[in-house]
C-alpha cells in the first residue's frame, strides 16, 4: 500500500530517512567522518527532492491528509500522520532546502572538528524532527516533533560540551522552550479533554468554537502560545536564543533563525483560524509580540558579538510575525503576512548567520569590531552576501525583507490603533539601525582605538576570556585548525550564493505564495503612505547607522550612548536573564528545593528515624523491668495479677 | 452453728495462709525462708481442697487424694529446692536472694 | 488398658530407668551415654509416631489420648531427639552429671507428654510439676561462674509460686464446680465468673500455664534462664517445652473463653503486652540466647493470640505455628550450641564471619531467624499468618494490628542477627566443619522450614484433625 | 516463569563457590529463560480474548481457602516483561562481580521469583507471600555487597517495607474475614459485598502498606538511602521493579477488591501523589549524588504512576501502568549508567565528574538517553505514559494534573543539570584514564535502550495489551 502510494511514500521517507542516519551514525559511524557525512547528505538530499516535487506537484491541490492510528487508549487518541496543504508545503520546502544547504555549509565549516559525525546525527535528528513537525497531521504529533526538536536544539546548542557555557546555554534553551511547551501542553490536554480530538484539520475547522466556550478557547489558545513563546523566544521566555548562539555558526543559522525558531510561528499558521476565533488571545499575543520585537531590537543596538546581533534581530523578526499574524487575525485579515514573512526571513536570516560564519570560522572571533579590523571586507564574496541580507533585513527594495515587512505594516495598519502601527515602525527604524550598524563597521573599518569605547567590545584578543558573557570566544575552543587562513571552502561559498539569490527572488514570489496559500491572490492597494513610511524608517535607520559608524570621521560610539542610563539597560539585555536568574536562584533552589530538602531529610525522614529510635529507646526503658532481684520479679508478678484481678472483678 | 464447721472459716483460714505465705515470698531475703513461704501457699491450698471437699463435694475421696499428692509433690520441690540452695550456697556462700543479682536486663 | 495407648510415656519411662541406672555407675563414659540416649530417643520417636493414631481413655478418664495430645507428644519426642543431636559435645556440663541431664530431660519429657493427655486438674498439676522440677535441676548443672545457679533458683522460685497460685486457684475451681474433670467443669463455668471465687480462682489458676508459656507477667523468668542454662538445656526448654505449655493451654483456654468477654478482653492485653513488651527489650539485648529469651515472650503473646480465638482455624494455627516454632527455634538453637561448641554464652556480635566460617550454618541461621521473624517462605510466616488469620475472622482486628506492627519491630532485632552473621567478619575465627549427621540435619531442617512453609497443606489437614479433638 | 529463576537458584546452591563463571552464566541463563518466557507471555497473549490467560490454578490448604493461583493479564503482562527484562540485564551487568558470587546471585534469583510471584498471583495468600520474598533478600543484596552507609540504608529499608507489610496483613486479612468466604482468591473475594468500613480501613491500610514500596510520598524516604546503597543490579530491580510491586498492588488489591474504598481515598491518594511529583522533583534539584538525584526522580515518576491510578480512568489506568512499565525500564538503565560510572571512579558525586561524555562517550550516553527518557522528551516510552496519566488527571482533578504537568519543566531541569555536571564540561583529569563500556557489558544498556524507544515508537503494542483488562478491570468496578 505504501509502495503503490507515492506521496505516502515520500512523506514516510522524509521521516524516516533523517531517523536512520540518526541512528546509524549514532550507532555505528561516530568515529567516521566521512561515511556519517555521506549517509547524512544522502538523508538530507532526498527530503530534499521530495519537498520540491511536492511543491510544484501537489502545490494548488486540496489538502491530502493520512492517518494512521499510533496510539489508542480511551479518551486520548494519537494517530500519526501526514498533513499536506499548501501551509505545512511551504514550509517543508523552507526546512528542506536550508537544512541541505546547511549541511553542505558544515562539510567546511565543521571539518576535522572531532565530533564531526555526532554532529551530522544530530543534525539529521533535527531534520527529522523538523520535517515531522512540519507535515504532522495532528497537534499532538506536531508537539512530539516540537519536543524532538529541542531535544536537537539541545544537543547541537551544547555540541561542544566540554565548555560550561555551552552546556549551560544548552540546559537553558531546553528548559527555557520546556517551560513554555508546559503551557502548549497543557492546551493541548485541554483540547483532548473538552473538544476530544487534535487533528489539525478539525481544529481549525469551525466545529471548535461551536462546542467549547469561549473562555475555553481562550485559555488553550493562550496556553498553546505559551509553546509559541518558549520555541520562537518571545518575551519574556526569549532569554534562551541569544544564549544558544554558543552551537556552531551553521547551527544557530538552521535552528535558531530560519527553521526551528520559526517553528512557533508556523505553529501559529497551521491552526491560525483556531487562534484567530479568540480575540482575547490575539490581543495578548500582539501586545507580548509587539514588547519582543522593541526589546530585542534595542539589545541588539548595544550588542557587539555578531551573532547575538543577528540572535536578537531574529527575536524582534520572530516577534514582528506574530504581530503580523495576530493583527491579521484581529482586523479579520489572512495568515499570509506573517507567513511571508517567515519564509523571506528564513532565506536572508540563515544568509546572514552563514556569512557570519564564515568571518567567524575566518577570524576566530565572534567580534565583529575585531573582524572589521582585521580585513573582514576581503573575503568579498560573503561581505556581499551578508550586505543583501542585512538590506532585505532592513527592508529596502527590492530585497524580500521589504515585500513581506510591508504586508505587516499593512496588517498593522488595519487595526483600530495605531499604535501597534507607530510601534512597528518605530522596531522597522531599530532593525535597520543594528544590522547596518554591523555592515558598516565591516565595511568601513576604522582602527581599533577608534572602537576601544564600545561598551561590550573586547579590543584585545588576550582580554577575551574576561570579556562581556563568555560570548567573546564562541568558536575558538573547539580547534577545527583554521590557523591558516587560506580560502574560504567552495562548499562554504555555495550556500551562499543559493541564499543569496532567494533573498533577491522571494520579494517577486509575492503573489505565487499567496495564491498558493489562500487559494487566490488578493491584489491589494499599495498605501503609499504606509510603503514611503517604512521605507523611511528603515532609510533612516540606515542613514543614522552610517552618521555613527560607517562614515570617515564616525565617532563610532552609537546614538544610544547618549542616554547611559538606556544603554546599560540594554547591554544588560533589560535584565531578562539576572531576572530568570534571581527568579531560579531564589525560588526554585532557594525556596522551594531548599526547603523541600530539608523537610525530607529532618521532617519527613527525620520523623521515621524518631520513630526507630523512640523503639529502641523504648525496649532501652522496658528492659528495667527485668531487674535482676527476684522478688521484684514476684512483686510484679503479684501486682499485675492483681490488677487483672481487680479489673475482672469490676466488670463483673 | 459452729465455727468450725463452717466452709467460710476454712476458706478464711487457707486465704489468711496464702496472704502469708505471698508475704513470706515477697518480704523475706533467705531463700529458705521463701521456701517455707512457697510451702504456706501450697498448704493454703490443701486446706481450700480438703474444706471443699468436706461441705461440697459430691465425692468424698478426691481432695483427700489431691491434698496427699500435694503433700508428695511439695516434697519433692522442698528436696529439688534445697538441693538448688545449696548449690547456691557453695558458689556464693550465701543464701540471700540480694546476692543472685547477676542477670538483668 | 491398651499398652498402645501409654506407649510412649512407658517407653520414655524405661528410657528414664536406663539413665537412672547410668547414674549410679562410678566412671563415666560420655560417648557411651550419648550413643544410648540418642539411640533411645530415636527409637523413642519412632514409638511415639507409630501411636500416633491411637485413641482412648486412661485412668478414670483423667487421662485422654487422642490425636492432639498424639502430635504433641510426637512433637515432643521429636524435640528431645533433636536436643540430644546437638548434645554430642556437652562442654557446659560437668562430664560425670551427663548421664543425669540425659536422665532429667527423659523425665522431664515424660511430664510434658501426661501434660499434654491431662484433662483432669490434679494430673495436670502433678504432670506440670514433674516436667518443671526436672527442668529446675537441669538449669544449674551447667559448669560456671555462678550465672547458672542464680537462673536455677530464679526459674525455681518464680514455677514455684506461679504453681502456688495455680493450685490454689485450682481449689477454688474444684470448690465451685464440685468437679476436677475438664469436661464437668466446663459447663458450669458460665455462672463461676460471676461469682468472685470463680474469677479469682481462674485468674490464678491461668498463672501457672503461663508461667510455663513465659507470658506476661510470668516471663521474668525466660531471660535469666535462657541465659543462664546450658545451651542444650534451653534448647529443650525453647523447643519441647514450649509446645507442651501450648497444648496446655489449648486445653484450657476453653474455660477462659467460657468465662465471658472481660476475660477475653483480659487476655487480648496479656496478649499485646506480652508481644510488645517481648520484642521491644530483645532490640537492647546483646547476649543471643537472652534475646531469643525476649523473642519467646513475644511468640508467646502470639501463642496466645491464636489461643483466645477459640475457633477450629484458630486452633489449627496454633498447632502448626507450635510445631513451626519448635524446628525453627530449634534451628536458630543449632547454630547457637555449634558455634558455641564450648558451651560458653554467645553474644551477638561473636556471629561474627558465620558465611564465612561455616556457609551451611549461616544459612540455617538465617532460614530460622527469618521463619521466626515469619519470613516468607517459611513455616514462621504460614503458621503466624494462619493465627493472624483466625484472629481477624474472629474479630480481633486491632489484635492483628498490633500483631503485625510488631511482626516490622521484631525484624529489627532478628536482622541484627543477619547483620552479625554476615556483615562483620573477624578473620581471627577459625571455620566451623561440621560432621556429616550435622550437616544433613542443617539440610533436613532447611527443608522442613522451606518446605512445610511453601506447602502446609498436610500439617494444616493434621492440626485441623487435631483441633477437632480438643475443641 | 516463575519456575526458572527458582531452578536457577537450585542449580546455584549445588554450584561450588570457585565456578564463577559457571554460577554467572546459569545465572544469565536463567534470566533469559524468564526473558524469553515473558516475552512469550506478551506476545502470545490474546489481546482479543482478554482476561485471564495462562493461567495455573491448585488448592493449596483447602481449610483456609487457599489456592495456588497465577495467570497472566493485561495488566501484569507489561510488568512481567519488564521483569524479564531488567533481570536479564542485571545479572549481564553484574557479571563482573567478584565477591560472593554464588550468594549474590542466589539472593537475586530469589528476589526475582518473588517479583515474578507476585505479578502472577491471584491469590491474596501467595501474593503476599510473594510480595515478601521479593522484598526480604534485598536486606542481605545490600548488606553486603552495598556502599555508602549500607547497613543504615539496608535496616532502613527492610523495616521500612515491612511496616507497610505490617498494614498490609490487617488488610489482606480484614478482607479476607469479613468476605466470609473463606478464600484467598482475588477473582472470588471481588465478588464479595464489603461493608463501606471495612473497605476504607481496608483500602487505607492497603494503600499506605503497599504504597511504601511504591514510594508514595511521604513514605519515600527509604528509596533514596536504599538506591544509594545497594550494588547496581540491585538498584536496577529495586526501583525498576520492586517499586512497581508497590503500585501494582494498589492496583491490584486495593483498587479491584475494594472499589468504595478506592473512591473514598482516591482524593488522598491525588495529594499524595501530586505532592510526590512536585517534591520529588524540588527534593532532587537540590541533590549532588548521582543516585539521590534518581531516587527523587524515581519519587516523582512514581507519583506520576500514583496520580494514573487515583483518576480511576481508562486512560489514567492504562497510563499509570504504561508508565510503571516504563520508569522501570528507565531507571534501571540509570542505575545501571551510574553503576558503571561509580563502579569505577567511586564517586558519584556531580561536582567531582565531569566531561564524562569525552571519557566514556558511550555510557554518557546511556545516562543521557535515561535522563532525557526522564525528562519526558517524546521518541521514548515513558512519554506516551505521562501523556495519558496528565490527559487523565487533567480530566478528573484539574489542578492536580496542571501541577503535574508544570513539574515537567522541572524536571527537564533536573534531569539536565545533572547530565550537564557530570557528562559536559572539561573532564576530571583523575578520571580521564577510565575505559569506555565494552561491547559486553554495552550489550544490557543497549536492550534496555532499545525497549525504551521501540515502546517510544510503538506505544500502541503496550497500550492495547493494558487495556485489553484494564477496560474490564474498570467495567468490574
Amino acid at each position: 500500500m505504501v509502495f503503490s502510494d507515492p506521496i505516502l511514500l515520500g512523506c514516510l521517507l522524509t521521516v524516516f530517512l533523517p531517523l536512520s542516519a540518526f541512528a546509524l551514525i549514532m550507532i555505528f559511524t561516530r568515529d567516521n567522518p566521512k561515511l556519517s557525512l555521506a549517509i547524512s547528505l544522502v538523508a538530507a538530499t532526498i527530503p530534499l527532492i521530495i519537498a520540491w516535487t511536492f511543491f510544484f506537484k501537489l502545490g494548488g491541490r486540496a489538502p491530502i491528509i493520512y492517518n494512521f492510528d499510533w496510539m489508542v487508549s480511551d479518551l486520548v487518541k494519537v494517530p500519526f500522520g501526514f498533513l499536506l496543504d499548501p501551509t505545512s508545503l511551504v514550509m517543508f520546502v523552507i526546512v528542506a532546502t536550508i537544512s541541505w544547504l546547511v549541511q553542505v555549509y558544515s562539510i567546511g565549516y565543521m571539518a576535522g572538528d572531532p565530533g564531526f559525525g555526532r554532529y551530522y546525527a544530530d543534525l539529521s535528528l533535527f531534520a527529522l524532527a523538523m520535517l515531522t513537525l512540519v507535515i504532522s497531521s495532528g497537534l499532538l504529533q506536531l508537539y512530539i516533533a516540537w519536543e524532538l526538536v529541542g531535544l536537537a536544539s539541545y544537543l547541537l546548542i551544547g555540541f561542544w560540551y566540554e565548555k560550561f557555557s555551552a552546556s549551560e546555554a544548552g540546559k537553558k534553551a531546553f528548559v527555557v522552550t520546556r517551560f513554555g511547551d508546559i503551557g502548549f501542553f497543557m492546551g493541548l490536554v485541554f483540547l483532548v479533554i473538552f473538544y476530544g480530538s487534535l487533528d489539525i484539520a478539525t481544529v481549525n475547522s469551525a466545529a471548535v468554537a461551536n462546542s467549547m466556550p469561549p473562555w475555553l478557547i481562550t485559555t488553550s489558545g493562550l496556553l498553546i502560545f505559551c509553546g509559541v513563546m518558549g520555541k520562537s523566544a518571545q518575551f519574556p521566555l526569549h532569554v534562551w536564543l541569544p544564549d544558544a548562539m554558543e552551537g556552531p555558526t551553521p547551527v544557530s543559522a538552521l535552528l535558531h533563525s530560519a527553521t526551528m525558531v520559526a517553528a512557533g510561528v508556523f505553529l501559529m499558521t497551521r491552526i491560525f483560524p483556531f487562534f484567530a476565533a479568540s480575540a482575547t488571545t490575539m490581543t495578548v499575543i500582539l501586545a507580548i509580540s509587539t514588547l519582543t520585537l522593541i526589546l530585542s531590537s534595542t539589545i541588539a543596538l548595544a550588542a557587539t558579538d555578531i551573532k547575538q546581533v543577528w540572535a536578537y534581530s531574529t527575536v524582534s523578526q520572530l516577534g514582528f510575525m506574530a504581530m503580523g499574524l495576530a493583527a491579521a487575525a484581529l482586523a479579520s485579515g489572512t495568515l499570509f503576512a506573517g507567513y511571508y514573512h517567515l519564509t523571506t526571513h528564513a532565506a536572508f536570516k540563515a544568509l546572514l548567520f552563514l556569512c557570519s560564519g564564515v568571518f567567524i570560522h575566518h577570524f576566530g572571533t565572534n567580534d565583529f569590531f575585531t573582524m572589521a579590523t582585521q580585513g573582514g571586507r576581503k573575503l568579498v564574496i560573503p561581505m556581499a552576501c551578508i550586505t543583501i541580507a542585512a538590506l532585505a533585513l532592513a527592508g529596502i527594495f527590492p530585497f524580500a525583507g521589504f515585500f513581506s515587512k510591508e504586508l505587516i505594516l499593512t496588517a498593522l495598519a488595519h487595526l483600530d490603533n495605531k499604535l501597534w502601527l507607530v510601534l512597528g515602525l518605530f522596531g522597522a527604524f531599530l532593525t535597520a539601525y543594528y544590522s547596518f550598524r554591523v555592515i558598516f563597521v565591516m565595511l568601513f573599518p576604522k582602527s581599533p582605538e577608534a572602537y576601544s569605547k564600545v561598551p561590550g567590545h573586547i579590543a584585545h584578543v588576550e582580554d577575551e576570556a574576561h570579556g562581556h558573557g563568555a560570548h567573546g570566544h564562541a568558536d575558538d575552543a573547539h580547534g577545527h585548525g583554521h590557523d591558516e587562513h587560506h580560502g574560504v571552502p567552495w562548499v562554504m561559498i555555495f550556500p551562499l550564493l543559493v541564499l543569496a539569490s532567494f533573498t533577491l527572488i522571494l520579494g517577486f514570489c509575492q503573489d505565487y505564495l499567496e495564491k498558493l496559500l489562500l487559494g487566490a491572490s488578493h491584489p491589494h492597494a499599495m498605501n503609499y503612505f504606509l510603503l514611503v513610511a517604512a521605507v523611511g524608517c528603515a532609510l533612516s535607520g540606515i542613514a543614522l547607522a552610517w552618521l555613527d559608524w560607517g562614515r570617515k570621521d564616525a565617532k563610532c560610539v552609537g546614538f544610544i550612548s547618549r542616554f547611559p542610563a538606556l544603554q546599560t539597560f540594554f547591554i544588560q539585555k533589560w535584565y531578562m536573564d539576572h531576572f530568570w536568574r534571581w527568579f531560579l536562584n531564589r525560588f526554585i533552589y532557594g525556596i522551594f528545593s531548599k526547603w523541600f530538602t530539608y523537610n525530607d531529610r529532618r521532617v519527613v525522614d527525620g520523623g521515621v528515624d524518631a520513630v526507630a529510635f523512640s523503639t529502641v529507646g523504648s525496649g532501652r526503658l522496658l528492659s528495667f523491668i527485668q531487674t535482676a532481684f527476684l522478688q521484684y520479679n514476684l512483686l510484679f508478678m503479684v501486682v499485675v495479677l492483681a490488677g487483672v484481678g481487680i479489673y475482672l472483678m469490676m466488670g463483673r | 452453728m459452729l465455727l468450725f464447721n463452717q466452709l467460710q472459716t476454712y476458706l478464711y483460714l487457707a486465704l489468711v495462709l496464702f496472704a502469708i505465705g505471698l508475704y513470706g515470698v515477697l518480704a523475706r531475703r533467705s531463700l529458705i525462708a521463701i521456701l517455707i513461704s512457697v510451702e504456706l501457699i501450697l498448704n493454703a491450698a490443701s486446706i481450700n481442697f480438703m474444706a471443699f471437699n468436706r461441705f461440697l463435694a459430691p465425692h468424698p475421696a478426691v481432695g483427700q487424694v489431691i491434698t496427699l499428692f500435694i503433700m508428695a509433690v511439695a516434697a519433692a520441690e522442698a528436696a529439688i529446692a534445697l538441693s538448688i540452695i545449696v548449690a547456691v550456697y557453695r558458689k556464693m556462700k550465701s543464701i540471700n536472694v540480694e546476692h543472685a543479682t547477676e542477670l538483668r536486663g | 488398658m491398651d499398652i498402645m495407648l501409654f506407649g510412649p510415656e512407658l517407653f520414655y519411662l524405661g528410657m528414664a530407668l536406663v539413665f537412672f541406672c547410668l547414674t549410679l555407675r562410678r566412671q563415666v563414659q560420655v560417648r557411651l551415654d550419648y550413643q544410648i540416649a540418642l539411640a533411645l530417643s530415636a527409637v523413642g520417636v519412632l514409638v511415639t509416631g507409630l501411636c500416633l493414631f491411637q485413641q482412648g481413655d486412661l485412668f478414670f478418664k483423667a487421662y485422654r489420648v487422642d490425636l492432639f495430645s498424639q502430635i504433641f507428644k510426637f512433637a515432643l519426642a521429636l524435640g528431645l531427639f533433636l536436643v540430644l543431636t546437638i548434645s554430642h559435645n556437652l562442654a557446659a556440663i560437668e562430664e560425670r552429671y551427663q548421664a543425669e541431664f540425659y536422665f532429667f530431660l527423659t523425665t522431664t519429657t515424660i511430664g510434658m507428654m501426661m501434660l499434654v493427655s491431662s484433662v483432669e486438674l490434679l494430673t495436670i498439676y502433678v504432670a506440670l510439676e514433674l516436667s518443671s522440677y526436672s527442668l529446675y535441676i537441669l538449669v544449674p548443672l551447667r559448669r560456671g561462674d555462678g550465672i547458672d545457679v542464680e537462673a536455677g533458683i530464679k526459674y525455681l522460685f518464680i514455677g514455684a509460686v506461679s504453681s502456688g497460685f495455680m493450685l490454689f486457684g485450682l481449689s477454688y475451681i474444684f470448690g465451685a464446680t464440685g468437679s476436677t474433670y475438664l469436661v464437668d467443669i466446663l459447663p458450669k463455668m458460665n455462672q463461676l465468673v460471676n461469682s468472685p471465687i470463680g474469677i479469682i480462682g481462674l485468674l490464678l489458676a491461668l498463672a501457672g500455664f503461663f508461667f510455663k508459656l513465659s507470658v506476661f507477667p510470668f516471663h521474668f523468668w525466660a531471660p535469666d534462664v535462657y541465659q543462664g542454662g546450658a545451651n542444650q538445656v534451653v534448647t529443650f526448654i525453647a523447643t519441647a517445652s514450649k509446645a507442651a505449655a501450648v497444648a496446655l493451654l489449648l486445653r484450657l483456654a476453653v474455660l477462659g473463653h467460657a468465662s465471658g468477654y472481660n476475660f477475653t478482653i483480659a487476655l487480648v492485653i496479656l496478649s499485646v503486652v506480652s508481644m510488645t513488651l517481648g520484642n521491644l527489650v530483645a532490640i537492647v539485648q546483646k547476649d543471643f540466647k537472652r534475646m531469643l529469651a525476649y523473642s519467646s515472650i513475644a511468640h508467646a503473646g502470639v501463642f496466645l493470640m491464636g489461643v483466645l480465638t477459640i475457633t477450629e482455624a484458630g486452633y489449627i494455627g496454633v498447632i502448626y505455628y507450635a510445631l513451626a516454632y519448635l524446628v525453627m527455634n530449634f534451628t536458630v538453637f543449632m547454630v547457637l550450641s555449634e558455634v558455641a561448641a564450648d558451651g560458653r554464652d554467645l553474644q551477638i556480635s561473636e556471629l561474627a564471619g558465620l558465611y564465612r566460617r561455616s556457609p551451611l550454618l549461616s544459612m540455617s541461621l538465617i532460614l530460622g531467624i527469618f521463619a521466626l521473624a515469619g519470613v516468607p517462605p517459611s513455616i514462621g510466616f504460614t503458621g503466624k499468618l494462619l493465627i493472624f488469620t483466625s484472629a481477624m475472622n474472629a474479630g480481633y482486628f486491632w489484635l492483628v494490628v498490633i500483631g503485625a506492627v510488631n511482626g516490622t519491630i521484631c525484624l529489627y532485632y532478628y536482622l541484627k542477627v543477619l547483620y552479625a552473621a554476615y556483615f562483620i567478619d573477624d578473620p581471627g575465627l577459625p571455620v566451623i566443619t561440621l560432621s556429616l549427621p550435622m550437616r544433613l540435619l542443617n539440610y533436613a531442617l532447611a527443608a522442613i522450614i522451606i518446605g512445610f512453609g511453601f506447602c502446609p497443606d498436610r500439617i494444616v489437614e493434621l492440626a485441623k484433625a487435631a483441633a477437632k479433638a480438643v475443641l | 516463569m516463575l519456575l526458572s529463576p527458582f531452578v536457577g537458584l537450585l542449580v546455584l546452591l549445588c554450584l561450588k563457590n570457585e565456578q564463577k563463571f559457571l554460577i554467572r552464566a546459569v545465572s544469565v541463563v536463567a534470566s533469559g529463560i524468564s526473558l524469553a518466557l515473558s516475552i512469550f507471555t506478551f506476545v502470545a497473549y490474546d489481546k482479543g480474548l482478554g482476561g485471564l490467560q495462562f493461567v495455573e490454578k491448585y488448592e493449596w490448604v483447602q481449610t483456609f481457602g487457599i489456592t495456588y493461583f497465577v495467570g497472566v493479564e493485561g495488566l501484569n503482562a507489561p510488568m512481567l516483561l519488564l521483569t524479564g527484562i531488567v533481570i536479564f540485564t542485571g545479572c549481564l551487568t553484574m557479571w563482573e562481580l567478584e565477591d560472593r558470587t554464588k550468594e549474590y546471585f542466589i539472593w537475586m534469583m530469589a528476589l526475582v521469583t518473588g517479583v515474578f510471584g507476585v505479578f502472577m498471583s491471584y491469590d491474596m495468600f501467595f501474593f503476599f507471600l510473594f510480595y515478601e520474598i521479593a522484598v526480604v533478600p534485598m536486606y542481605i543484596l545490600i548488606l553486603v555487597w552495598g556502599s555508602t552507609r549500607k547497613e543504615y540504608a539496608a535496616m532502613k529499608l527492610t523495616l521500612y517495607l515491612m511496616a507497610g507489610s505490617g498494614l498490609i496483613i490487617p488488610g489482606i486479612l480484614l478482607l479476607y474475614a469479613s468476605s466470609g468466604l473463606n478464600t484467598f482468591n482475588m477473582l472470588l473475594l471481588h465478588g464479595a459485598n464489603f461493608s463501606p468500613w471495612v473497605q476504607k480501613v481496608a483500602f487505607i491500610l492497603l494503600f499506605f502498606g503497599f504504597g511504601v514500596l511504591a514510594a508514595v510520598w511521604p513514605l519515600h524516604t527509604w528509596s533514596p538511602v536504599g538506591h544509594v546503597a545497594a550494588p547496581t543490579a540491585v538498584s536496577m530491580l529495586h526501583a525498576g521493579v520492586l517499586m512497581k510491586l508497590g503500585s501494582f498492588a494498589i492496583l491490584r488489591v486495593g483498587m479491584y477488591l475494594l472499589p468504595e474504598g478506592f473512591q473514598y481515598w482516591a482524593n488522598l491518594m491525588m495529594i499524595l501523589a501530586t505532592a510526590g511529583i512536585v517534591y520529588g522533583v524540588f527534593v532532587g534539584l537540590a541533590q549532588t549524588d548521582l543516585k539521590y538525584v534518581i531516587g527523587y526522580s524515581s519519587v516523582s515518576h512514581m507519583g506520576i504512576v500514583c496520580l494514573g491510578l487515583a483518576t480511576g480512568t481508562i486512560d489514567g489506568l492504562n497510563g499509570a501502568v504504561f508508565q510503571m512499565f516504563a520508569h522501570g525500564i528507565m531507571t534501571a538503565l540509570f542505575f545501571s549508567s551510574v553503576g558503571y560510572i561509580y563502579d569505577r571512579t567511586h564517586t558519584r558525586d556531580i561536582h567531582e565528574l565531569g566531561g564524562f561524555s569525552k571519557i566514556m562517550p558511550v555510557a554518557s550516553a546511556f545516562f543521557i538517553t535515561a535522563a532525557l527518557c526522564g525528562a519526558g522528551v517524546p521518541g521514548m516510552a515513558s512519554f506516551w505514559a505521562e501523556l495519558l496519566v496528565f490527559v487523565a488527571a487533567v480530566q478528573v482533578f484539574p489542578v492536580a494534573g496542571l501541577l503535574a504537568i508544570a513539574a515537567l519543566v522541572l524536571g527537564a531541569l533536573f534531569a539536565l543539570r545533572v547530565v550537564q555536571s557530570t557528562f559536559f564540561n572539561e573532564p576530571n583529569p583523575k578520571f580521564v584514564h577510565f575505559e569506555d563500556v565494552s561491547p559486553f557489558l554495552g550489550i544490557p544498556r543497549m536492550i534496555l535502550i532499545g525497549t525504551l524507544l521501540f515502546f517510544g515508537f510503538f506505544p500502541q503494542i503496550m497500550v492495547s495489551m493494558i487495556k485489553s483488562s484494564v477496560v474490564p478491570f474498570l467495567q468490574g468496578m
